[in-house]
């Protein structure tokens, strides 16, 4: 039905150009595809009646964080680094290892996939962002203190990381 | 009686202030004041003082003579509070800042303010050419501030201040040419020697305070009598010659006289102020002042006695042999003193304060006249030197000749009052005193006759280029010479009939009890007031005048005027008349005239007994601090803490660096082989913990299956 | 019937997915930039498994702390880029295992 | 109809029509602004500007489209083909996609999202994307350097813009655009009077986002040819360029809804009723405006050269008038009809006095060199931005607290905020030290 659609095509959108960004050679393009992840991420959680996630996920990640990325790329990229070998000698065993990790998550979900209640539907505030802000700002104010010094400490830092002369 | 004017009584401890406040802007900022200004300054400051000291007098004159004391406390100096006294009672110590004002003091103000007011402008004149004027009178007035605190104070410690302060004055001004190295010595034998004599007396203040409880004046006589001391009781006696020894210090007695000699090297002004007019006497004031204690100790007062005997007998000797104009007047300044003590020590303590006055006019003159002459033949002091200078310095001879003669002893004058009152007193109470007295009588007579003559009559002796250049010193010295001789003339008939003896009654008054060795004579019938009420003690003694013998006392003037007036014979004999014969008289009695040319040879004596040792016992504690302190002490220590640092060093390079090195060479080892883990390559840590991560997973999967089965 | 969600076992194998994926990025590509860009494939792997139980618990704690992820993936991303740039200012490269300077 | 359509997509209709309707008109609106440009700049200068084609050269843009889509498509030796394909369309659709959650009216909007603001704020950022990967993609110093400038912009001067906007939302306490707007309705007063400072703020960091002057770096002919579209031609330039004018309109939308009322007419709470009528006079402005213009174009079409151009000078004047009949005759229309059609209108007029101002701004301002452009948007505009937030909160603080006039608590922390300006301003007159992030 209409959500599974939605569902499944940003699914196989993320799931697929996340693929394409790990194995791309181009960092642009990577990028690109990570963008496109992201993107469908944000479907998702549109699709979970999570709209101010949603727009924060834009805004922040492909908006900033990505935009960043990108800007920086442009900074540093080399035309050499296309003919390198993309991959350390180290890939195989880790492609390996990472499956059998994923293969082990995957056997516990499985396993314990009784565990979860059935999924009715519950009824969400139609105000998200309200709510959102609500939880915010009153049950997790502490938290939300300490990820702003957070925010502030990494700005400083890569203010003086990326200055010239340190 | 209506209540007395207090107001310069209220305020004598200005009296002293005066002199202090210009020394000290002398001594601070006088080196860019004009000469004029330190002359008015100086002099204005002392003539402040004597105005005082003149209003004090008269106002506490003016008062009855029961109560003729005025006590001003400033503040309390030293309130070091209770403390055991040696019979075991407590008593408060405290020393004040204050000034006590009685007849005795009264006549020793005006003594040193007058004199000391003469003397500065004479100074003026005399010191006009002198370099460091400022100086010279920034120490002469700080010597006015003590010797003024010394006749105030109330206690014997501020007494001790002034003593100190007079003391440190007088090295400073015996040293002022401190260029020339006699006069640097000189002030440095004084200082010294004073200092022996000081800690005499300072060992007595603090005997005092133990055994009377108290070091005031005026409660001295009170804890005496409270404390029921014998006659004769020892611990009063140590007091009593402690506080002698001090006396002989600072009043050059034997045997510590002979500073004084030497300290002629000063200027001349000085010498007149200090080492004949006031300082010296500060030990007959001391005596006086606590003739309290003296009249209890009368072995003590008999040691007063011989000395002062022997003191002016000897200095006499020695005074007659001498060329140096100053030191013949040092000499007899010191026989002078002598002689005070001797009254002192017969008891006769207003005789003693009475000739102290008069001879601090007719020596001050003395000095002053012989400054003149020096200055008039330009620096000149040998007497064999002068000669027939009457002609040529007119004033100078006439008042050189009165002060002469009151020295000499010829009625009317000064000299002969007062000393006519101690042979009289010595004799009653010993005739071998009275003898010595009256022997150096003569001789004072001769040598002063001696000096004179040779110095103003005969054929003149002075060297040409000094000669045409002989004059007449200037109005500034000439006029405290004429206003001395005035005083030396008339300064004795204070005496007449005993009005000086009873204006000091209060403070010198005889007790009972005092009778020892020798019989004090009391004014009036012995024994007659023995009462407790003192008024009526005193009215006794205000009411008898008369002397208690008159036909003894004329013998005994007599006795003494023709002895006078034999040396004076002598003098004229063998130095107008026949002036080879002291010659002749030398080379007949050669070995004992050396001797005595030579002083006797006290300073040698002292040299070769005390000063030589003290600097063995210096040299031998400069080696000992160099051989043991230094090489055993600091070198051995230095030494075994070298060999002390090499054991520990070997202990720490071994031992605990060792320990050190054992472990680090472990932690080393396991890092050779843990080493291989720590890639450097941030995936491969990844790598682990995701190896890690699979290995948790694979345990968790381990337990559930362990859970479910 | 009570309208029934999508079952949460859909979100999880997503993330599980991403999360695989992003691993092996973070392991296997030798570019700092990628393993970085890797390492946010991982990060919002996380999101989506916490946004989908939320939905299915009907409370927003978990959108909140995605909210906070998100801001953590933002200070990594500025402090990472800060000293890729660094380094290759003075390295001119950008492969991870030529930053061996703590190699033994 | 009712029948005809199937009532699963009933809702979908009318928003299907908006989106049409919207990607329809928006280019020639784009075409027409870049006339009104260049009528205001020759104006400004004192020239005539385009008068040939059509009378006062009203049919330039059509002239402008065609040859722009007649030109030849050049695409670079090694340029990366597929983003250079990519990136004009990344651009021109955010910038298009923007419009979802744009009220052109109380009922024309085609989603009204609960965050719509964010949503706008959210896709219009990702209009960076076209920029930065066109400029990287057509493989050229100009064209990366531009990107890279522009990167540094937008991303630094969203910053400003979203904090500019920020009192606004306080102000609202919603997200959704026709939220916004009924606040304004209900408060009786548009946003930019209680806080001016935030509406200076979002202007200067709108026409930074937009890259036009006096802030347009990212193209500055003189330094790097045309920036990131240096290497474009023909239809993918004119895409950009669409996207451009169509992000203007944007900026001045979300203008327009926040500080100026969006479509309220002028004295929202002023009813001033026609004698004896339901009729309110105000309501009867927009259609003398456009008998006024209707009048100036009957005025100038006998004056026009030729006589198609006077046909179309009277063709103009005849529109006009069909528009001021239009707006009459919705005011005897049902009153959504009636909201509808003027609230459109209005909102139009506010967009274009907005735009005139952009305008008028870049005639006015020289260019200015990035490090200033840096200092300007991180030293004076953020901090500015933040205080402004920080007064008009207080502001509203006091007005629950206290009950405070909120005028008269704005006007309170409106002083705080000037001077905080005044102090920035002066010590930014410092000579800066290293601009924060140039790009090369």
């Amino acid at each position: 039905m209409f959500s599974h659609t939605v569902f499944y095509f940003f699914a196989l959108l993320a799931v697929a150009s996340a693929i394409m960004m790990v194995t791309r050679r181009n960092i642009i393009h990577s990028a690109v595809y990570l963008i496109t992840t992201l993107l469908a991420t944000a479907g998702i959680f549109l699709q979970l009646d999570a709209e101010f996630l949603f727009v924060v996920q834009i805004i922040l990640y492909v908006g900033g964080i990505m935009v960043l990325f990108v800007f920086v790329i442009m900074l540093v990229n080399l035309d050499v680094s296309l003919r390198l070998v993309q991959f350390n000698h180290q890939r195989f065993v880790a492609g390996a290892l990472a499956l059998i990790l994923g293969g082990q998550v995957f056997i516990a979900f499985r396993v314990g996939r009784g565990v979860l209640p059935h999924p009715v539907l519950r009824s969400m505030s139609p105000k998200n962002t309200e709510a959102v802000g609500d939880a915010l700002f009153t049950h997790y104010m502490l938290p939300f203190e300490i990820a702003s010094i957070l925010l502030l400490v990494a700005m400083i830092g890569a203010v003086v990381m990326a200055k010239r002369r340190v | 009686m209506s209540a007395p004017l207090t107001y310069f009584l209220d305020h004598i401890w200005l009296i002293p202030l005066f002199p202090l406040a210009t020394a000290a802007v002398m001594l601070f900022c006088g080196r860019r004041l004009q000469n004029s200004v330190v002359n008015l300054l100086c002099v204005g400051s002392v003539f402040l003082s004597f105005l005082y000291s003149l209003g004090a007098f008269l106002q506490l004159t003016a008062m009855p003579a029961g109560e003729r004391i005025a006590t001003k406390i400033l503040f309390a100096w030293i309130p070091a509070g209770p403390y055991h006294m040696l019979d075991g009672r407590i008593a408060n110590f405290v020393a004040d800042w204050g000034f006590q004002l009685d007849p005795l003091s009264a006549v020793m103000i005006l003594i040193v303010t007058g004199v000391g007011l003469l003397i500065h402008v004479y100074s003026t004149g005399y010191m006009a050419h002198e370099g460091g004027y400022y100086r010279f009178f920034g120490y002469l007035n700080l010597f006015m501030f003590s010797m003024l605190m010394l006749v105030l104070a109330n206690n014997l410690l501020l007494l001790f201040v002034g003593w100190e302060g007079v003391g440190t004055c007088s090295y400073l001004l015996i040293g002022f040419y401190f260029h020339k190295k006699s006069a640097s010595d000189a002030g440095k034998k004084a200082f010294i020697v004073n200092r022996i004599g000081d800690a005499g007396f300072l060992l007595g203040i603090f005997l005092t305070s133990a055994v009377l409880g108290t070091i005031r004046f005026a409660e001295i006589s009170p804890s005496l009598a409270a404390g029921h001391f014998a006659i004769g009781d020892p611990r009063i006696t140590a007091i009593a010659f402690l506080f002698f020894v001090g006396a002989t210090g600072k009043s050059a007695q034997i045997p510590l006289y002979v500073w004084l000699p030497d300290a002629m090297e000063g200027p001349t002004p000085v010498s007149a102020l200090i080492h004949a007019a006031t300082m010296v006497t500060a030990g007959v004031y001391m005596v006086t002042r606590t003739n309290a204690i003296y009249q209890l100790a009368p072995s003590a007062m008999a040691i007063v006695a011989i000395i002062g005997a022997i003191t002016a007998l000897f200095a006499a000797s020695m005074g007659v042999v001498q060329n140096d104009i100053k030191k013949v007047l040092a000499y007899s300044t010191i026989s002078q003193l002598g002689y005070m003590f001797l009254a002192l020590g017969v008891g006769a303590f207003a005789a003693g304060i009475f000739h102290l006055m008069t001879h601090a006019f007719f020596k001050g003159l003395l000095f002053l006249a012989a400054g003149s002459v020096i200055h008039a033949v330009s620096g000149e002091q040998d007497i064999q030197k002068m000669g027939a200078l009457s002609g040529k310095i007119r004033k100078t001879y006439r008042t050189m000749l009165v002060a002469t003669l009151a020295i000499a002893g010829v009625p009317p004058l000064a000299g002969f009052f007062s000393k006519d009152e101690i042979l009289g007193h010595a004799f009653r109470s010993s005739h071998l005193l009275w003898l010595i007295g009256w022997l150096t009588a003569g001789m004072t007579a001769f040598y002063m006759f001696r000096l004179l003559f040779l110095t103003f009559h005969g054929q003149s002796r002075v060297d040409h280029e000094v000669e045409h250049h002989i004059h007449e010193s200037p109005n500034s010295m000439l006029v405290p010479l004429m206003i001395l001789a005035v005083l030396s003339v008339i300064g004795g008939w204070v005496g007449i009939g005993g009005r000086f003896e009873h204006f000091l009654a209060p403070v010198v008054r005889v007790q009972r009890h005092t009778e020892g060795f020798h019989r004090v004579p009391l004014i009036g019938q012995e024994g007659e007031f023995r009462s407790e009420d003192a008024r009526k003690e005193l009215e006794q003694e205000l009411g008898a005048t008369t002397p208690a013998a008159p036909s003894e006392e004329i013998i005994l003037m007599g006795a003494s005027v023709a002895i006078a007036f034999a040396g004076i014979g002598l003098a004229w004999f063998l130095y107008l008349k026949r002036t080879d014969l002291p010659d002749k008289i030398a080379k007949s009695l050669g070995g004992f005239y050396r001797l005595v040319c030579n002083k006797y040879y006290v300073d040698e004596l002292y040299d070769a007994l005390f000063v030589n040792r003290a600097k063995d016992l210096g040299l031998a504690l400069g080696s000992f601090d160099r051989n043991v302190i230094d090489d055993a002490g600091v070198n051995g220590a230095g030494w075994l803490t070298r060999f002390i640092s090499k054991v520990s060093m070997w202990w720490d390079t071994w031992i605990v660096d060792g320990s050190v090195r054992l472990g680090s060479f472990f932690v080393y080892c396991l890092g050779f082989v843990s080493k291989f883990l720590e890639t450097g390559y941030v995936q491969n840590y990844m790598l682990l913990i995701v190896v890690g991560l699979i290995g948790f997973l694979a345990y968790y999967f381990y337990l559930a299956h362990h859970v479910i089965h | 019937m009570a309208p029934t969600m999508i079952s949460p076992d859909y979100y999880l194998m997503l993330s599980l997915a991403l999360f695989t994926i992003g691993v092996i990025g973070v392991l296997t590509r030798r570019n700092v930039i990628i393993i970085l860009m890797s390492i946010e494939l991982i990060l919002n792997a996380v999101n989506i498994n916490l946004v989908a139980f939320s939905r299915l618990w009907g409370d927003v704690n978990g959108q909140v702390f995605a909210i906070f992820i998100i801001t953590d993936a933002a200070a990594e991303a500025a402090v990472g880029l800060g000293i890729i740039l660094a380094f290759f200012r003075n390295r001119e490269t950008l492969l991870a295992d030529e930053m061996d300077l703590l190699k033994w | 109809m009712s029948q005809l359509i199937p009532p699963a997509i009933i809702p979908y209709v009318m928003p299907l029509v908006y989106a049409v309707v919207i990607v329809a008109v928006l280019p020639l609106m784009a075409g027409y602004i870049v006339l009104l440009e260049r009528k205001v700049m020759a104006d400004m200068q004192a020239r005539l500007g385009p008068m040939r084609v059509g009378p006062h050269g009203l049919l330039q843009p059509i002239a402008d489209a065609v040859k722009l889509l007649l030109k030849e498509d050049i695409i670079p030796n090694d340029a990366d083909r597929f983003m250079f394909y990519v990136a004009p369309l990344v651009s021109v659709t955010m910038a298009l996609l923007a419009y979802a959650a744009m009220p052109f009216g109380p009922a024309f909007q085609i989603a009204d999202l609960n965050v719509g603001l964010l949503f706008i704020l959210a896709v219009s950022s990702l209009g960076i994307y076209g920029i930065v990967l066109g400029g990287w993609a057509s493989n050229s110093h100009y064209s990366l350097l531009g990107a890279l400038r522009s990167a540094a912009q937008l991303v630094s001067y969203e910053t400003a813009a979203g904090l500019g906007l920020v009192s606004a939302l306080l102000l609202a306490g919603s997200l959704s655009m026709k939220d916004i707007v009924q606040a304004q309705a209900d408060q009786g007063v548009w946003f930019i009077l209680v806080a001016p400072i935030g509406f200076f703020v979002y202007l200067v960091g709108s026409i930074a986002e937009t890259n036009r002057a006096p802030f347009d770096l990212p193209e500055a002919e003189s330094e790097l040819v045309a920036g990131y579209m240096t290497e474009y031609s023909g239809f993918r330039w004119s895409l950009y360029f669409l996207a451009e004018y169509a992000n203007m309109i944007i900026v001045a939308g979300i203008a327009t809804t926040l500080f100026l009322g969006g479509w309220l007419r002028p004295f929202p709470r002023l009813h001033q009723h026609l004698i004896g009528t339901s009729l309110e006079l105000l309501d009867a402005l927009p259609s003398l405006i456009f008998i006024a213009i209707a009048l100036y174009c009957f005025r100038l079409a006998p004056r026009q050269p030729v006589r198609i151009q006077k046909l179309v000078m009277a063709a103009a004047g005849g529109l006009c008038l069909l528009l001021a009949g239009a707006m009459a005759g919705s005011l005897f229309a049902s009153p959504a009809v009636m909201q509808g059609v003027h609230g459109g209108f209005w909102f139009m007029v506010k967009v274009m006095a907005y735009l005139y101002a952009f305008l008028w701004i870049r005639f006015t301002f020289p260019r200015y060199r990035f490090d200033q452009l840096m200092r300007l948007g991180w030293r004076f505009l953020i901090p500015l931005a933040l205080v402004n937030v920080m007064g008009v909160g207080t502001a509203i603080v006091l007005q629950q607290l206290w009950g405070w006039d909120p005028r008269g608590a704005e006007l309170v922390t409106l002083a705080a905020t000037i001077g905080v300006a005044l102090l920035l301003a002066h010590e930014d007159e410092k000579p800066a030290s290293q601009p924060l992030a140039e790009g090369e």
